[in-house]
Formats: C-alpha cells, structure tokens, sequence
C-alpha cells in the first residue's frame, strides 16, 4: 500500500525533496490525511493538490499506487 | 486542436501561421490570437530571469481539458496552445493561444477563456529572479476580467 | 501605430512578427491579434468572389483615428491595422487587428474594440459573386457582441 | 461655387457615376440640401456622408471646394 507523492515549486524548495514514497494506512485515506500523515500538521492555506494527475480537493480519496502531487496556486500564462 | 509545451524559446507567429495550415482555407474566417511575453519589469523591480516550472504529464493534461471544454461551449474549426517551460529570457514567448472560427466572436470569447483557465488551472508556477540576485515565486496572477 | 491598406493578398502573421520588431522587447507583455478571412460561404449560398470598395483617403484617415482612439482609451504600446481591398478569393486575409500592451486585457480590449468600429465606421464595402455570377453588395456586418 | 461630389458602392452603381461636379447655390447649402439638388428627392434611408473626408449628417455645412461622399452602411473587417 504505497502512493509516490510530488511537491511542486515553492513547496517543492521548502521541502527540499520534488518526490517521495508514502505508506499508506490500512483502508487507505485522503489528499488532506496524506499531508497530515506526511508532514505533522494541517496542510497550509491555499494548498492545492492532484491525484493521478487530475485536481483534486482534501477529502479526495488516495489509494494503492495512486501518483498524489502537492503544489501553491498556479502562475501559468 | 494541440497543446505544446516548449523548454526552449519558440516563434509564436510561425507557429500560427503553420497550424493555420491544418484549418481548410474554405472554412477558417476569423482567427483570434494572444501571446504573452516575458517582461523585465513586474511591481516595480526589476526581473532579470524567469524560471517556469510545470507538472509533466498533467499541465499536458489540462491544457488539454480546457481546450476541449471551449471546444464544446464554441464553434471553433482549431485551436493552437503553447506554454514555455523553464529558464527565460526578457521578450521570450511564455503562452501562445490561438483559436480559428467561422465566426469572429466565437473566435474571440474562446481565445480569451482559455487564456484565463490556463492561467488559473494549468500546473504551471513562475519563479523571478531580480536584479540582486534574491529569487522569488510568483504569488499569483493579475486578474483577467 | 500603423494602418494599411493592401490591394493584393498579405500574409497576416508574417506582418504581425515584422510589426512586432517596433515594440521594445522589454516591453512587449501582451500582443492581441485577430485576423479575418475570406470564407466561400455566406448566408447558406456559394460566395465564389468576393470585391471590396474603399473610399482612398478617408478609409485611411478613419483607421487612423479609430487606431488613436483606442491607443487614448487603453495603454497600448503599438498597433497595425491592415485591410484588404479589389478583388478577393477565399482562404485570403481580409483584416488583421493587432495590438501590444504591458497587459492583456488592454491588448485584448482595444483589439475587440478596433475592430468592431472598422467593421461600424470604416468605409468599406463588400459586393459578392454567386456561383451562378449574380453580384450583390454586402447589406449589413454580422452584430460583434 | 462648386464642390466634388463622389458615390460609392451600390450607389455608385445605382447612379452609373463615382463623382460629379456640383454648382453650389449662394449662401451654400448642407449635405442634405446638395442631394436633393442633384437628385429631385429625398436621401434614401441609412444614406451616410462624409464632408472633406469626414463622417458628415444630413445637415452638416457644405461650402465652396468642399468634397462630398454618399455611399451606403459601411460592411468591412
């Protein structure tokens, strides 16, 4: 029961690591539990998040093998 | 319809111009372009470079998304998106969107939505580096409306 | 700032990229462009030629000042603005707008504007050839919003 | 006291002439005077005008060496 989770830009200097593996719980659990497990604490304000490449919220549910990506709000353009 | 993401600097003219070239000359009537440069000036400080990050795989994925959903809400013939990824230079082309229609406001209204959804949707994060040397990511962007 | 008038086919994206060396790259930001084109279809009949009319002179003069007025409305950093005139086939460029500003909704706004009043102020005229070699003029412009 | 007075487009056609020379009367006359003169008639509906190149109304002043242009509804871009 493991998922590869992604941090992007800000996120991913602050954290110093762009990847890592997470076990997951038995049942699994969600975008926001994930982070919670991860990383001590709630997740910050204006976090935003995908699962398997697709946007997703903090109650989306992660599962075995899912990819689950972190990252700030996006400044494309 | 294309997305295309490029690490290096692109001409966004000559792009058109060639995806124009998969539109039938018969139906293309209105095109409606914008392209979005690198400036060196941003809140009053200088910015000497660029460095724009992006998610591989799903900043393909979304552009992709959000050409489709203005496919379905205009009448569009074509649609062309380009978005530079890492280090850029001043007047380097960050976003190309270009969209073809038999009708001019069709073209218009879609080539705007899908500058503003890229802009707040797709996976893409700036990072500036000013005239001191000290980095800084973007926070967010200007509004478009 | 500039108008033109062509009285034979032009390449609308060749002449956005030489129009666009005017601009300091520094400060480019944002190019608007709309180009319109001939379609062989129009109100459900076949449309086999096309020729427009001018008024030399005065057609420039009104491009000219429609072209101030936006550039006195919005923050525009420079503006080209070309027509097609004579006789036209389809797939040819009838009408290029585009425009560059520090920011895109200036550049988008004063592109729509532009060409929504050269479509309401500027004389032009179109007369039609059917396939069955009947003429007719244009009556009236498509509504733009 | 003359002026140049030139048609476009279906008019021009409708007309079989793109200019003609006018005499003004004393005292001149308007753009809607002048095509009454030269046509024993009333404008057609939506007819536009331009005095030296300018958008021009119904009753805009003509005067000596003055170029006036009739012609229908604009349709380019």
């Amino acid at each position: 029961m493991t998922v590869r989770v992604h941090y992007f830009a800000r996120l991913r200097e602050e954290l110093g690591r762009s990847s890592e593996e997470a076990e997951l719980p038995a049942g699994g659990t969600t975008v926001g539990g994930l982070w919670q497990q991860l990383h001590q604490g709630t997740p910050p304000e204006r976090l935003m998040a995908a699962v398997n490449q697709e946007q997703a919220g903090l109650d989306t549910p992660v599962s075995d093998g899912d990819e689950v990506a972190y990252f700030p709000p996006v400044t494309g353009g | 319809m294309a997305v295309e993401i490029y690490h290096e600097d692109f001409d966004p003219w000559a792009l058109v111009a060639r995806a124009e070239q998969a539109i039938p000359a018969h139906a293309r009537g209105a095109a409606s372009v914008f392209v979005g440069r690198m400036r060196d000036f941003n809140e009053n400080e200088d910015v000497t470079g660029l460095f724009l990050e992006h998610y591989p795989g799903m900043t393909e994925r979304e552009l992709e998304r959000i050409v489709a959903e203005a496919g379905a809400r205009w009448p569009l013939l074509g649609c062309h998106v380009a978005h530079r990824v890492g280090d850029v230079r001043p007047g380097d082309a960050l976003v190309l969107v270009a969209t073809w229609s038999a009708h001019r406001v069709a073209a218009r209204d879609a080539c705007s939505d899908i500058l503003e959804r890229l802009k707040h949707e797709a996976p893409f994060w700036k990072r500036e580096t000013l005239t001191d040397g000290t980095r800084r990511w973007v926070e967010k962007n200007t509004p478009g409306f």
